[in-house]
């Protein structure tokens, strides 16, 4: 498509090109928009990949599996033995990565249950540490690039 | 500290292609494809011919796109040399 | 397994009795067998806390690992998101989200006068710049079963009915036997449409930059090929028209399909 | 063959893979991802008259290297002028240094996270840099970053924002509660500058980082890929004269004598290293362990030998804290879940 010999030949052409093709006015206002615009430079980031590995293979059991019985706390979000007052069981399969990125990012519910249930849920996740069973997803989620 | 003078490889290392009215750069160092909007397609040719420094920049900038320096003018071009840097499409050097 | 054959009947073993890329499908330990059954996805390409599934949902589990082993590990083809049929040479690209409904729309027009390529992947040669075939069982979701159920006689290209995956309810459809036999042979890209499924029928161009933008997006390996992804994509954009549209319903689907194709000259 | 000789065997000597059949090669192809060495091996392998498929699988790991060791590099020089600005050192370890030196263990070799050394007394100063050039904390909560700083020798993980590549800084070579500690101010007295401000460890240190890493900072996981990389400097270094000598000092002050001649002797029995008998001592009898754990893996690229590897579990947690610290870490954790 382009020759690899030249290319700053090329690239010049290419530098200079807008420049006589739009008239000076245009050029003074697209300056002057540009304070009031967004990004100047837009970056292509890595696509669906990174998208599918959040969403599509990371997951959060809650409690981890170790405490698969245990009930959490509402308060704190803390393991406490089952039947528990104000606390309640876990979601019955582990919460996938994209609906935690999003609840925790935006607020929103995990599919099939309640605001309550997503608040306590979020607070063990919010705990999880280094090491613990989960953490990776977690951590892979709170990245921004995710 | 002396304000500091940038500098850029554009268009050296890259392979660029304008479209739209934007300017597609693929950056051989990084590996990134970034779209450059006006005027930062200008800032990297001005540094291209010669580093200088940021005020240096809004002069020349305005010089080639015909228009005032002003206190916009000094704006727009500090907030997108930022982004340069950040792209790493220039260095401060 | 014999559900895995019988979708796979028809197709050619693989060059020379190598197949460079495993895909594994496994129960991640012993015991778990015994007490939640489960089916891990697995394979070269590997990210950590792959989502279990119930093992009744194999078939559906060993179709997204073969799409993850594809999409994490091809590198000499630039990889996109979409669906692709073909038509005297040309083929039509029809990149999309899950949900779009570019499988469905593919699908059918796969039995009517199309070569279906591809229900989920296209992959671009980075040198030819053609398309070339990925014809693998396709993932037929809730409404699109009955859709294809009713258009095709032959049961044996359908696998199990599967209910309660994540995706919902899955039946996978074995693409014709025309489409098999052709699944080495390329096309010329001609058309790039973006579909999207719900809203009232609608369409608009898109520019030259939104379409690279758009296609970086929809590809999973666009920032890992470097140079000469970026040349083809440029190429792409700059030669291939491209539109979006809307559609409440498959039958106004297909017809602003057809519309735009004969526009184009597919 | 049910374990990763046939890997080190296509490594060590590239001219026998002529004779693997051709229903080895998937398995041989999945144990060289999984020990991420797949592009070394397409490297070494490449031009060799193979099934076309294979050969393709070659091209296609080179390619990835490649743009992996663009991607390293470049997330080097992005740091270098984070640094630069602030007149803080950088010294490259592991993969980004092997890359920069144009080292041959970087040939085909996937870089991950970029690892370097401070002094301790910098590592203020390149935190702040870091996060004020668009770095964050993959996790900022007060225990895990308590626990980094403490324990840990290296700073929480910092992921940038927008290219998502991640920085270790480390200030020594092992977690401040291993048993051994090596003497991080003369790694970074004897580090070498490529060009001002970018520095790499002196040869003698590098193998003896390599050997931390193989056998004292982990369970051994990717350990096969960690002693290739012991084998490829060492064929290069040895040419000069002066390297054993100093490799058996440095060994020795960073008291890390047993653990290098263990790795020299485990590359010597895996690779065929040409080692240095007075520096890699004689074999012992849990040699075979570790090269057993280092080549367990089945023709699907998973490990085997579960048992053995449990075992190195126990080690990998027991070498890096006493037992006392080891139950408040465990207790900890319990307490925040």
């Amino acid at each position: 498509m382009r020759n690899e010999d030249q290319p700053d030949i090329e690239a010049d052409k290419a530098i200079d090109l807008p420049a006589s093709e739009q008239p000076d006015n245009l050029r003074r206002n697209m300056l002057r928009f540009a304070a009031l615009g967004g990004a100047a430079v837009v970056t292509v980031r890595p696509g669906i990949a990174q998208a599918a590995a959040s969403a599509m293979k990371c997951s959060i059991p809650v409690p981890d599996s170790a405490n698969s019985t245990k009930w959490i706390r509402n308060s704190d979000g803390a393991l406490v033995a089952k039947n528990t007052a104000k606390s309640i069981p876990g979601p019955s399969s582990p919460l996938a990565g994209e609906d935690v990125k999003n609840s925790l990012r935006y607020g929103t519910t995990y599919p099939g249950y309640t605001s309550a249930q997503t608040t306590t849920w979020n607070k063990y996740i919010n705990n999880l540490t280094v090491g613990k069973q989960g953490y990776t997803c977690f951590a892979s989620v709170q990245n921004p690039a995710n | 500290m002396s304000a500091p003078i940038y500098r850029t490889d554009y268009p050296a290392d890259c392979l660029t292609h304008p479209l739209d009215g934007l300017m597609l750069v693929y950056h051989r160092p990084s590996g990134a494809t970034h779209f450059l909007i006006d005027p930062t397609s200008d800032m990297l040719a001005i540094l291209a011919e010669a580093p200088c420094d940021a005020d240096m920049l809004a002069r020349r900038l305005c010089h080639r796109i015909g228009t005032e320096l002003d206190d916009e003018a000094l704006e727009v071009t500090a907030q997108r040399l930022e982004e340069l840097l950040d792209s790493g499409l220039i260095r401060a050097a | 397994m014999e559900a895995m054959r019988r979708l796979y009947a028809g197709y050619p073993a693989p060059e020379q009795g190598l197949a460079t890329l495993t895909a594994l499908i496994d129960a991640p330990r012993a015991w778990r067998r015994w007490i939640r059954p489960q089916a891990a996805i697995d394979g070269d390409f590997t990210l950590p806390g792959a989502i279990p599934m119930a093992i009744r949902h194999g078939l559906l589990a060993m179709e997204m690992a073969m799409n993850m082993q594809v999409a994490l590990g091809e590198r000499r083809h630039l990889l996109l998101h979409a669906a692709a049929i073909e038509r005297g040479g040309k083929a039509l690209i029809l990149p999309g989200e899950s949900g779009s409904g570019k499988s469905t729309l593919a699908a059918l027009l796969g039995e009517q006068g199309w070569r279906l390529m591809s229900d989920e992947f296209v992959m671009i040669d980075l040198v030819t710049g053609l398309a070339l075939p990925f014809p693998r069982p396709i993932s037929l979701k809730n409404s699109a079963i009955p859709v294809m159920e009713a258009l095709i006689a032959d049961s044996s290209r359908f696998g199990p009915l599967l209910s309660d995956t994540p995706k919902g309810m899955l039946r996978h459809l074995r693409p014709s036997a025309r489409s098999i036999a052709a699944m080495d042979v390329p096309a010329k890209p001609a058309l790039i449409l973006f579909p999207r499924f719900g809203d009232d029928a609608a369409a608009a161009g898109i520019s030259q930059s939104e379409l690279f933008m758009r296609m970086t997006e929809g590809s999973t390996n666009y920032v890992a090929l470097g140079q000469p992804a970026f040349e083809t994509l440029i190429e792409m954009v700059r030669t291939i028209p491209a539109a979006s549209f809307s559609y409440p319903d498959t039958a106004t689907g297909l017809a602003i399909v057809e519309q735009f194709c004969a526009e184009a000259g597919l | 063959m049910n374990d990763a000789r046939v890997l080190t065997r296509a490594l060590a000597d590239p001219i026998s893979a002529i004779e693997i059949k051709p229903a080895d090669w998937p398995a041989l192809l999945s144990i060289a991802r999984a020990e991420r060495l797949d592009g070394s091996l397409g490297y070494r392998l490449a031009d060799l008259p193979l099934p076309d498929a294979v050969r393709s699988a070659l091209d296609q790991a080179r390619r990835d290297a490649e743009a992996g060791r663009v991607q390293a590099l470049w997330e080097v020089e992005m740091v270098h002028r984070a640094f630069r600005a602030s007149d803080l050192p950088l010294i490259l370890l592991k993969g980004s240094a092997f890359a920069y030196a144009g080292l041959p263990a970087a040939i085909g070799r996937q870089i991950g996270d970029l690892d370097i050394l401070l002094p301790r007394d910098s590592l203020q100063a390149a935190e702040e840099v870091l996060l004020a050039n668009g770095f964050e904390w993959v996790k900022n909560d007060d225990y895990s970053q308590g626990y980094y700083r403490q324990w840990m020798h290296e700073l929480p993980p910092l992921i940038h924002r927008d290219r998502g590549s991640a920085v270790d800084v480390h200030h020594t070579i092992l977690p401040l509660t291993a048993r051994r500690t090596p003497n991080a101010a003369a790694l970074i007295d004897a580090s070498v500058a490529l060009r001002p401000g970018i520095h790499i460890l002196s040869p003698a240190d590098m193998i003896v980082h390599a050997a931390t890493h193989l056998l004292a900072d982990g369970d051994l996981a990717g350990g096969l890929r960690n002693l290739w990389d012991i084998d490829r400097l060492l064929r290069l270094f040895s040419v000069d004269r002066d390297f054993w000598p100093a490799l058996g000092r440095r060994a020795v002050l960073h008291e890390m004598r047993e653990p290098v001649a263990l790795a020299l002797r485990l590359a010597s029995n895996i690779f065929a290293t040409p080692v240095e008998p007075r520096i890699a001592g004689h074999d012992r009898m849990r040699d075979s362990l570790f090269t057993r754990r280092l080549l367990a893996r089945d023709g699907w690229g998973r490990e085997t030998r579960p048992i053995s590897r449990l075992g190195f579990y126990v080690r990998s947690h027991w070498m890096r804290m006493p037992p006392m610290m080891l139950a408040r870490h465990l207790w900890t954790k319990a307490r925040a879940g």
